[in-house]
């Protein structure tokens, strides 16, 4: 990852033009996008999560079809656009994976907080993200609505916007230095502005998503992660109160946003 | 929570709270304000050379912490403050090699949890992920403003004019620590944070300034 | 190019049949060509393969975009439509070895295949189409990439 | 074991699309790991289409097919309802087959 920007940047340097057979480059790497869009490989984590919610699993052998990820048990298709939201079962404000996690420990019998200390990509962990892939690729096309009827996911949205612009570390970044303004971006990076609804299929409507970079499949809970990372900030823990509430804070804005996740994403 | 929420959050209460002035503001705004600071606390742990008390914010992070800006006399404080902290060039050497500026400017690593060591030496200075500089590298961002003929735009023709020593005087400081100009400011800052060393700052600002500088042509 | 060996299981009695005529290689590993895919340079790698001295055509298409964001996955297309095509090869030119993919195409399939290559810098991409009467034509595309996908 | 295969193949005319994802690394052999050893290569090597169990193509892959590889050909002759396969073998002797209806 920390060679990217480099890497790209030596590269972009060497070619030295800014126009690549007679198209600009952003035409060119829009042309090249287009190309990846069918076939991506987050079809085959959707599968492998779909597999994982109907196959018995776990300490218990029990598959997550009771699973209530906010619509009622087993009720897959719409949950993902009104996520994060409260439940009265853990009396907490949960996005997609922690639920999932909550599901998973109590419907089969593995322990939580294992999955949530194991990095991501690894055993249990890489199920989740696998699961959460399938999740939201059934609510795709669907608009985001997250409801914000109860105290503590007003609450929730209320602390993940200071979360959000909250400055610190030695490079001095928020999440709003990159996405607190319209129009900008990092190198060829366009940045989504997420005080707002950035669109259909921006920012927070587009994860999970797979990243042509590494070939990894990334939650929301990585791409929050990764972003601290790069805002010089220490580790946030996975499902932590404050990515959270960052997710309420993006998934409020983008009411009305059409889902596209999982998308593909360079 | 008993009281009604208010979402909307009173024009600069964020900041006027964080900056110690006391004045009437929304309780549950407050409220807000004060968890998400424990919340902040409670969700990060140590990782490599990114340790938790990078969370601790001083008055300047504090009070551009919020969609706000600060009041002007906190905006005021912040930039005196940054003006009196900035270190100028040993011996007035303002100016090293373009050529090392633009690596430093390509080179976006440095600081994360993933970085080894948090030595200056391990450090870029990341600029054209925010900067257009120089006309070869079409990929670059555009937070902040474009660098290119940021020299020659200034009327730099001779590093050694007396005419060139207010610009030179200012750009040291925008570097050093950008706050001394504005106390929001997006950009690191490089000499203050002790995210850059005094000769990498040089390279830098021969980077923007020496008239044989690819910036400038 | 010889029988290739049948990676379907149920398919026994075809393999049967392969092993009673000989002509089954005694591993899969065998099947492939190493040689091949160890090539530096296109022309080894065609040769390696038993293929003549390549000429370009305009009958064979390259496909790919003129800038890959990443060199990481970088979709391109081989394509034919002359008759008596035997095998399809994509191949990097600067990647470490050349040769890419190699498709061996029958009568029931169209010449035309895509995939995804990785690059690890800007590099013409070489389509070549190796045909039943010895020809072996080429075409070929440069295509730029903003960040080598080699690396780490 | 190596994760399914997604296989999509649709009818246009006489013809049927096939569109493939693999699940796999394709490791080249030539990266390093952050103790700086040689991450040791590891790739599918042959691939095998069949119409039906009767083999349309086959083909050869080296390491730079990017990681969890696409491939997407055309059959001819093909019908909604046929059957299409595609195997994998890679250099570690793993192998997978998936199979799915043509639509």
């Amino acid at each position: 990852m920390k060679t990217f920007v480099v890497g790209m940047a030596a590269m972009l340097g060497a070619l030295g033009i800014a126009r690549a057979q007679g198209k600009s480059v952003v035409e060119g790497i829009a042309e090249y996008r287009k190309m990846l869009e069918d076939g991506n490989p987050a079809d085959l984590f959707e599968a492998k999560g779909e597999s994982l919610w109907k196959t018995p699993r776990g300490p218990k052998n029990a598959t997550l079809e009771q699973c209530d990820l906010g619509k009622g048990q087993g009720v897959v298709k719409g949950a993902f656009v009104e996520l994060p939201r409260y439940f009265a079962d853990t009396k907490k404000v949960q996005d997609l994976e922690t639920r999932l996690v909550t599901c998973m420990e109590t419907l089969q019998g593995f322990n939580g907080a294992d999955i949530a200390k194991t990095p991501f990509g690894r055993g249990e962990q890489a199920n989740v993200t696998a699961l959460a892939t399938w999740i939201a690729a059934e609510s795709r096309g669907m608009r985001f609505s997250l409801p914000q009827g109860r105290v503590e996911e007003k609450k929730s949205y209320e602390i993940g916007k200071r979360v959000f612009f909250y400055r610190a570390g030695p490079y001095d970044f928020s999440c709003a230095t990159c996405h607190g303004q319209d129009g900008k971006r990092i190198r060829l990076q366009d940045l989504p502005m997420l005080t707002k609804n950035p669109g259909d299929g921006i920012g927070f409507a587009a994860w999970p998503a797979y990243r042509v970079s590494n070939g990894e499949m990334w939650s929301m809970q990585l791409r929050l992660n990764d972003c601290f990372r790069q805002q010089r900030l220490p580790y946030p823990n996975f499902g932590s109160e404050a990515t959270i509430a960052l997710g309420t804070y993006m998934g409020v804005n983008a009411k009305g946003a059409e889902s596209i996740a999982p998308s593909i994403r360079r | 929570m008993k009281k009604p929420i208010r979402i909307v959050i009173a024009a600069g209460a964020v900041v006027a709270i964080i900056a110690g002035c006391a004045t009437q503001q929304a309780p549950s705004s407050q409220d807000f304000d004060r968890e998400a600071q424990a919340v902040m606390k409670a969700s990060f742990r140590d990782q490599g050379i990114a340790k938790v008390d990078r969370l601790d914010q001083d008055l300047g992070q504090a009070a551009c912490s919020s969609n706000k800006p600060p009041s002007d006399a906190v905006a005021e404080r912040i930039m005196v403050e940054a003006r009196a902290s900035v270190k100028w060039p040993a011996g007035g050497q303002y100016f090293g090699d373009w050529r090392e500026g633009e690596k430093l400017a390509q080179d976006g690593r440095g600081m994360t949890w993933t970085d080894s060591s948090a030595a200056t030496s391990a450090n870029g200075g990341s600029c054209y992920n925010c900067h257009q500089i120089s006309k070869a590298e079409i990929s670059f961002g555009t937070i902040g403003p474009s660098l290119y003929n940021y020299g020659k735009n200034r009327g730099v023709t001779d590093l050694g004019a007396p005419a060139a020593q207010g610009v030179i005087e200012y750009t040291w400081m925008k570097i050093y620590n950008g706050k001394t100009s504005n106390a929001c400011s997006n950009m690191p800052r490089f000499g203050h944070a002790g995210v850059l060393d005094q000769k990498q700052m040089t390279d830098l600002m021969a980077l923007l300034l020496d008239p044989k500088s690819p910036v400038n042509q | 190019m010889q029988t290739r060996r049948e990676m379907l299981t149920r398919s026994a009695t075809v393999v049967g049949l392969l092993a009673a005529a000989g002509l089954l290689p005694q591993t899969a590993q065998a099947a492939w060509s190493q040689a091949a895919f160890e090539a530096k340079s296109v022309a080894d790698a065609v040769k390696a393969l038993g293929g003549a001295a390549p000429v370009e055509s305009r009958d064979v298409t390259i496909t790919g975009p003129d800038i890959a964001e990443n060199g990481a996955v970088v979709p391109v297309g081989c394509a034919t439509a002359l008759p008596g095509v035997k095998r399809l090869l994509l191949l990097v030119e600067k990647n470490p070895s050349a040769l890419a993919a190699v498709f061996d195409i029958t009568d029931a399939v169209e010449a035309n295949v895509n995939t995804r290559v990785k690059m690890g810098q800007s590099s013409n991409v070489v389509a070549v189409a190796m045909m039943s009467d010895g020809k072996v034509l080429f075409a070929q595309k440069e295509i730029k990439v903003t960040l080598g996908g080699c690396g780490g | 074991m190596a994760d399914p295969m997604r296989i999509r193949a649709q009818v246009a005319g006489d013809k049927a699309t096939v569109r493939v994802l693999m699940s796999h690394e394709m490791e080249t052999g030539q990266r390093k790991d952050v103790a700086g050893k040689t991450i040791p290569a590891w790739f599918i090597q042959e691939v095998t289409a069949a119409l039906n169990g009767k083999t349309v193509m086959t083909a050869q892959w080296g390491p730079s097919v990017a990681k969890n590889p696409f491939l997407q050909f055309t059959i001819k002759g093909a019908k909604a309802g046929d059957k299409i396969a595609i195997s994998w073998l890679d250099n570690r002797g793993d192998k997978r087959t998936d199979e799915a209806a043509i639509t």
